[in-house]
């Protein structure tokens, strides 16, 4: 028998497991993480070996740095599907301005290229209010093609450029990540702006009434997301070395797929920022397992899948059970 | 409701007179179009300018479609310059066996076909030129070997990385050399896909060398997947010519550089833009009517070699 | 998601779907002292004519611009081959468009699609073009099933669970298909995807008639009601008595039966069909329906929009190739195309608030108390 | 009661504002004095949210303007209208449920070391705030773990930590029972003593008539008199309202039929309510009444298949039934109207002919998918428009375009439409404007009349007396006891209510109490 009575009730509606949800979802993601890790350190004999834990953590902090963002604008209740293309663009910018301007400006350069296009996708969300979801639907398109034209579909490559190389090799991108995941869990739990996040993802009309800027902190989410994204981006493309316009494709569902995953829910006015980084790194245990197993590509998708339904499938569960009682 | 129903039709005849306006103009010069695969890769780019300058050289207006990568984009795309009116089509297709109703198209309006590598899908075409995947794998494979065996640490385990599942053709190049290099006596110690992206080419090479550390040389389906692993064995604090060979396909100009760079072993070089030109000569002649030379009868098909290329070859290329 | 969006504390303007002359007139006698374009734009309903007709009619005007602009637009064949164009999209957002108006969404239809093509074409070539038909449609609903159960009975949300069977059907696809493509050219089969009646293309007849029936459903149905009234206010339907979750269950069989019979549309066009077809679909699909003027939050939207919407898409990206436009600037047009046609009716609110601080009569509009009472009514919920 | 100075802290001039097709707002001029109660009252749609909504910064007039002391100000957004002092406590109230109640109280006035958010500062000041409420709950709870009353309780002390001289409460006690309400008054009332000025927005004139100094009556949207509460009745003040005299009806005496629903012994979901027992006749009204969670409206959802039915059994029309979901609910006979309109009732997209089909449109065929009979769907709304007088200009006219009180109608038909023969009345006139309120009693007396059993839950209390004709009055989900026609007085349901006296006349099943 489903009922639906609880649903979508407003914030009058008194909801027995306003936090129970989020622990619940973060603690079955660490758990499947415990799992998954432990059916592969018996597989792959080399699974738990040090320089193929830092190669995990290496491949999941490119993802988990976008996600972290993601995170803030799902927490906003909002969505960039931007992202992918804006790492792109980002990539592209940098590489294509560290021989003249030098690394650390080129990066700069792409991390503010991020920033502008996130501030778009804010102006584009708050003012002409079209849906986040369809507003970066578009932005996917219109970013990806800007990176093309920028680049004339041409690749970019700086060998030799052993700088900029920092920026991807050894531990930088782990720390990195934990550097942003500990940033924003910061701003979300200690300063204004990351209570108003929540308070905007929470019930906009009240926010706004009760004096948050909600555009404002709109604007600021969108942007931060746009700086992860290239930051992941200028990763991504110091890790190869060459930039090009087709960088980072379909990182934008990967990152949202985490960011769920690590049990923040759509619905907004929550974040876990922990979670998220548990996600993402659950998400490349698994394909480096499968790669070390060689087993075909065809697979890790079925196995995303299947994961994300399980972990959704168990908090949908156990929400739902409280509910009843 | 009705009302804007009556402004649709109304429109709709309008265009319609329109129409006929256009058609009775008729075009005097001839005209080859060209659909290409899709110009984010610098391989089409190539074979698209390649084409290009032929055609202007030879005097024809000349039009380009891109397929962007989508079979649905490339029949219609296709189709709508078949309608536009073209003396002859050149296509390198995105799937081979969607071009099905392109060539259908073409020959209902008598226009040869020219097929520009990649596959001919089985399809009634006049003529496919196609540089041999499958021999270059094996070209790659030797070459490996040669490599190998000139060295002392004789690890005989390689990994062949493959483009995106779906690109079938592509395929064959690591068909070729997995089927070569074990028989020279390797073992293929992982065949995985890097979705024929530098990043991806990248992640895939750091867990192949993480599973196997000794791992003494790697084929990748394409140049871009090439360079990103040459940059992970760097990573992993080694050299792509030296300790992990990487071989990549096409001699993009990232792949020349990166063995310029000294960074990866070799690439087969596919030679897109005399492909390109190619492909439009083939194009006049049947136009005019000429017999062909074809390399295989049965299938119409045209081998363009494809060679190796390292250091001292990847120079002389840049050169140009 | 885009109920979120700060935007409460708008007014919004009185329905007036029936008869809009004659109210706007009798308000016109009441209200002397607006300007013209403020009492138009104060006393149209313009969301809804927008939502309803909105993009038919940029559809048109994009159609006659073209037709004068660009050479080789407006001859019979070409137009053949955009209608065929919009089919492919179209048929499958015609589920779509019932989805969203349920206030659910399907972001499994690309990977669905895929599959269901290759089964279409490869049981075309055994068994021949009903059978392909059958196996294709019932593959989809087989797919929209296990989705509408993952939303309606585990309570998994929309989004995600479809984002799951997303790449759940997409590795399976692979792994059915080993990552080969089926081919078949059989004419009683391609003819679905490639021929044409009187120069209407078939698959153009065949979306046609999926919108029809799509339409029918929605509004002389009662499934139809219910689509509507969940995506309206979901907790209200079910006390209302509509079997929420049944519809919702339904309404994601129904996205994937019409994904099916696109698909082997699509499997017929092409003669072939295997894993990673047309990546990226599914959320042409949602641009389109959306484009098409239906609310992504659910409970309004129309078919006809969809239809224009899909047929405008085809023509722009006919037009942009016919006029030889680089494809990567091609990218970046469809995209802004896309983000103008939605921000009309955010900017139309925007002009709307600030002609109402603006204008105002000293002396009460008599005929406009009722609607007072609308517009406070609704912003103060 | 305290003696008001006659500076107005806070005053509107010539307010007027325009919305799209309508002026909500025209001309209105009044002042409120400092430390007083200034009750403003009005229909629905007389223009009180709008003139809130100015006052709040959310909305901006179009001409005239706002005067703080004197001074006429402009708030652009609502933060400027806070740090100007004014704090309004909306009827669906500005709380955010994922947030703490301290971060409640608290947000965009975070108190904050550096950049940082000083959360022991936060904490502690904010208990200190509820306790001058009496309200001791733990700062860090989250507010959707609260009850609406403590929700409410919030909110009062968001607007007292800042600092506030003008609070303005919109319908303040329209989610609230009778004690809670009572509770609230006492507490605006020391509010005004301690020289806030309160702007006290509702249409309970009884309430009104408690607490205000001076009373402000609008009506479409224009001032039509302020005036001390000693120099008007609530006669004056209704016609003042309504543009015209209302007759005060009363309940009629009623003869019960025979039994329609009966429930034995009934406890809902595992014992949130237990050991109901009643019987429900044709054309009789059974009321329930209760504080705030004394288990009449999870009572209701029950009895309409909103909740499990763990022990006992009902009987309807002698036949024993078992309701999994409203869907068959309505199939069986039972129609709902439900407490929270705008949450439970209405599809605000929709037509009004679809708002009122919607349980069981008219078809064709019986088949699934049922063909709909637009034609006889058109007939039966325009119909129920006849039967119960609902105003609206068309079958497909948006709902979202009718007053309050016609929704309310629409929704009701709803119920009835599904040929129901018990109806069950949850709050039946919330945000209902006076003059329709009449209306629906009257409406509800004809229903009985028509031999329709009615089941109502009502927080209101003279609603009670006014429809009952037997009362069930529930505490802690347990029915304390019956009361029967002239039993039912405020006292007796009050005394029951609060459990002073567990000796009244108890139905048979609760004899044994734990």
């Amino acid at each position: 028998m489903t009922r639906f009575w609880k649903d979508g009730s407003p914030p009058q509606a008194a909801r027995p497991t306003g936090p129970g949800r989020r622990r619940v979802a973060t603690s079955q993601v660490g758990l499947m993480l415990l799992i998954v890790g432990a059916v592969f350190s018996v597989l792959a004999p080399r699974f738990l070996n040090p320089g193929n834990l830092l190669n995990i953590c290496t491949s999941a902090s490119v993802v988990a740095i976008v996600g972290l963002g993601m995170t803030l604008a799902i927490a906003s209740g909002n969505f960039d599907l931007s992202v992918g293309s804006t790492a792109a663009l980002a990539g592209c910018v940098t590489m294509s301005l560290v021989q003249q301007i030098g690394v650390v400006p080129a990066i700069l350069a792409g991390l503010a290229t991020g920033a502008a296009v996130g501030l778009i996708n804010g102006l584009i969300v708050t003012e002409l209010r079209v849906p986040a979801f369809i507003a970066t639907l578009g932005m996917l398109t219109i970013v990806r093609g800007a990176a093309l034209i920028y680049t004339r579909g041409r690749d970019i490559y700086l060998y030799g450029q052993t700088q900029y190389k920092i920026l991807s090799s050894g531990f930088t991108p782990v720390l990195l990540a934990l550097a942003v995941a500990l940033v924003l869990w910061f701003v979300l739990q200690h300063t204004r702006f990351g209570r108003h996040i929540l308070a905007t993802g929470s019930n906009p009309a009240s926010a706004q009434r009760v004096g948050v800027r909600t555009s404002f902190v709109l604007l600021g989410v969108f942007s931060i997301v746009g700086i992860a994204a290239a930051l992941s981006g200028l990763i991504l493309s110091a890790q190869v070395l060459t930039g090009n316009g087709r960088l980072a494709t379909g990182l934008e569902l990967s990152a949202i797929a985490v960011v769920v995953l690590g049990g923040t829910p759509l619905t907004g006015g929550k974040a876990s920022i922990l979670g998220t980084l548990q996600g993402s790194v659950l998400v490349a245990v698994i394909n480096n397992g499968l790669n070390l197993l060689n087993v075909s590509i065809f697979y890790q998708d079925v196995t995303l899948g299947l994961l994300l339904l399980a972990a959704l499938g168990l908090a949908a569960s156990y929400h739902r059970r409280i509910k009843s009682v | 409701m009705p009302r804007t129903s009556f402004t649709l039709l109304s429109a709709l005849t309008a265009v319609m007179v329109i129409a006929l306006a256009h058609n009775s103009a008729a075009q005097a010069k001839k005209k080859i179009g060209f659909s290409v695969y899709d110009m984010q890769y610098g391989f089409f780019q190539e074979m698209e300018k390649g084409t290009r300058e032929a055609a202007q050289a030879a005097g024809y207006d000349y039009v380009l479609v891109d397929q962007k990568s989508s079979e649905s984009t490339m029949v219609s795309a296709t189709q709508d310059m078949i309608n536009q009116g073209i003396s002859a089509l050149i296509i390198s297709p995105f799937k081979p066996d969607a071009l099905g109703p392109i060539v259908d198209a073409a020959k209902e309006k008598k226009i040869p076909v020219v097929i520009d590598d990649i596959g001919g899908g089985g399809t009634d075409y006049d003529v496919i030129v196609i540089s041999d995947n499958e021999k270059g794998g094996v070209l790659a494979a030797e070459h490996i070997d040669s490599v190998l065996k000139s060295r002392q640490n004789n690890s005989k385990k390689v990994a062949s990385i493959t483009c995106e599942p779906s690109a079938v053709y592509a395929a064959r190049r690591n068909v070729g050399f997995e089927k070569r290099i074990k028989e020279l006596g390797y073992e293929v110690v992982a065949t995985l896909s890097g979705h024929s992206k530098q990043e991806e080419g990248y992640r895939v090479t750091k867990d192949i060398l993480s599973a196997h550390p000794d791992v003494a040389a790697i084929f990748l389906g394409n140049d871009p997947m090439a360079v990103g692993a040459a940059q992970a064995v760097a990573d992993s604090g080694k050299n792509g010519v030296k300790d992990v060979y990487i071989v990549g396909f096409n001699a993009d100009e990232i792949a020349l550089q990166a063995i310029k760079a000294g960074q990866m072993g070799a690439t087969i070089q596919q030679v897109p833009r005399e492909m390109g030109k190619m492909t439009v000569d083939l194009a006049t002649k049947l136009m005019k009517g000429e017999k062909l030379q074809y390399s295989s009868t049965d299938n119409r098909e045209i081998y363009v070699p494809v060679n190796l290329i390292t250091a001292q070859e990847a120079d002389t290329l840049l050169k140009k | 998601m885009s109920r979120r969006k700060p935007r409460l504390t708008t007014p919004k303007t009185q329905p007036k779907a029936q008869k809009p002359l004659s109210t706007l007139q009798t308000e016109k006698s009441e209200i002397p002292e607006l300007s013209v374009t403020a009492r138009i734009v104060n006393q149209l309903d313009w969301d809804l004519l927008w939502e309803r007709f909105g993009i038919a009619v940029v559809t048109i005007v994009v159609w006659f611009i073209a037709g004068l602009a660009t050479p080789g637009f407006a001859n019979v064949g070409n137009f053949v081959s955009v209608l065929r164009q919009s089919a492919f999209v179209g048929v499958s957002a015609v589920g779509m468009t019932i989805a969203i108006i349920a206030g659910t969404f399907d972001l499994s239809v690309g990977a669905t699609q895929a599959l269901c093509a290759w089964v279409a074409v490869s049981v075309a070539k055994m068994a021949g073009v009903f059978p392909a038909f059958l196996a294709a449609v019932a593959v989809g609903g087989v797919v929209g099933l296990c989705n509408g159960s993952l939303v309606a009975l585990v309570r998994i949300p929309a989004f995600i669970a479809t984002l799951g069977t997303m790449f759940l059907v997409n590795g399976l696809t692979y792994i059915i298909t080993n990552g080969q493509t089926a081919r078949f050219s059989g004419k009683s089969f391609v003819w679905w995807g490639n021929a044409q009646i009187m120069s209407v293309p078939i698959p153009f007849i065949v979306f046609l008639s999926c919108a029809l029936l799509g339409a029918a459903m929605l509004h002389r149905t009662e499934f139809g009601r219910f689509v509507y009234a969940i995506g309206s206010n979901r907790e209200a339907a079910n006390i209302a008595g509509v079997p929420v979750a049944k519809v919702a269950i339904f309404v994601f069989v129904v996205v994937g039966l019409f994904t099916g019979l696109g698909a082997m549309l699509l499997g017929a066009r092409l003669y072939s069909a295997g894993p990673g077809l047309e990546p990226g679909f599914e959320l042409n699909v949602i641009a389109t329906v959306v484009l098409g003027g239906t609310r992504l939050a659910g409970g309004r939207g129309s078919m006809l929009g969809t239809v224009a919407a899909a047929i405008l898409f085809a023509t722009l990206a006919n037009v942009l190739n016919l006029n030889h436009v680089d494809a990567f600037v091609q990218r970046v047009v469809v995209g802004l195309v896309l983000l103008l046609a939605l921000s009309v009716e955010g900017v139309r609110q925007r002009l709307a608030e600030y002609w109402s601080r603006r204008t105002v009569s000293t002396r009460h509009p008599l005929g406009g108390r009722r609607s007072a009472v609308a517009a406070i009514d609704e912003f103060t919920d | 009661m305290s003696n008001p100075s006659t500076a107005p802290v806070l005053a509107v001039q010539n307010l007027s504002r325009r919305f799209p097709g309508v002026l909500a707002l025209d001309n209105v001029s009044f002042g409120i004095l400092t430390g007083e109660v200034h009750a403003l009252v009005g229909e629905n749609g007389a223009g009180k949210s709008t003139l809130i909504n100015i006052l709040a910064g959310v909305h901006q007039p179009s001409v005239g303007q706002v005067l703080l002391d004197q001074r006429p100000v402009i708030f652009p957004d609502p933060l400027s209208s806070q740090r100007a002092g004014i704090s309004v406590i909306f009827q669906e109230f500005s709380l955010l449920p994922h947030l703490s109640v301290a971060e409640n109280v608290f947000i965009s006035r975070e108190p904050r070391r550096g950049l940082l958010i000083d959360w022991a500062t936060m904490n502690r000041q904010t208990s200190e705030i509820l306790r001058t409420l009496n309200l001791e709950i733990d700062p860090t709870t989250r507010v959707s773990e609260l009850m609406v009353s403590q929700q409410q309780l919030v909110e009062i002390g968001r607007a007292l930590s800042a600092k506030t001289r003008v609070i303005i409460m919109d319908e303040p006690t329209a989610a609230l029972n009778e004690r809670e309400a009572v509770r609230l008054l006492e507490i605006v009332r020391s509010l005004a003593a301690s020289g806030v000025s309160v702007l006290y927005v509702s249409h309970r004139l009884e309430e009104v008539f408690s607490i205000a100094d001076r009373i402000t009556v609008l009506r479409d949207g224009r001032h039509v008199v302020t005036e001390r509460r000693s120099g008007m009745t609530e006669q004056q003040v209704v016609s003042a309202m309504v543009g015209r005299d209302l007759i005060h009806s009363t309940r009629p005496n009623r003869i019960a039929g025979p039994i329609v629903l009966q429930a034995r012994d009934v406890s809902v979901d595992g014992g949130l309510i237990r050991n109901v027992s009643f019987s429900l006749r044709r054309g009789e009204i059974l009321g329930l009444s209760g504080l705030m969670g004394s288990g009449c409206s999870q009572l209701m959802e029950a009895l309409y298949g909103l909740r499990e039915i763990t022990a006992g059994s009902i009987l309807f029309e002698d036949r024993p039934l078992r309701m999994a979901n409203p869907r068959a609910a309505i199939r069986t006979g039972v129609g709902l109207l439900p407490e929270d309109r705008k949450r439970q009732g209405l599809f605000p997209d929709l037509t009004v002919a679809h708002n009122l089909t919607i349980g069981a449109p008219p078809r064709w065929f019986r088949a699934v998918p049922g063909i709909l009979d637009l034609a006889a769907e058109r007939c039966k709304t325009l119909d129920f428009k006849r039967q119960l007088n609902i105003r609206f200009r068309g079958p497909n006219q948006r709902i979202s375009g009718l007053s309050g009180g016609n929704q309310q109608k629409v929704i009701l038909a709803r119920a009835l439409a599904g040929n129901c023969r018990a109806l069950l009345l949850a709050e039946p006139t919330r945000g209902v404007d006076v003059g329709a309120k009449a209306e629906i009693y009257a409406l509800i007396d004809r229903l009985v009349e028509k031999g329709i059993a009615i089941i109502l839950q009502t927080s209101e209390l003279p609603e009670l007396l006014r429809l009952a004709d037997r009362c069930i009055v529930f505490a802690g989900g347990e029915p304390q006891g019956e009361l029967r026609g002239s039993e039912i007085t405020q006292e007796k349901v009050m005394e029951l209510a609060t459990g002073l006296s567990r000796r009244a006349t108890v139905n048979s099943a609760t004899g044994g109490v734990e």
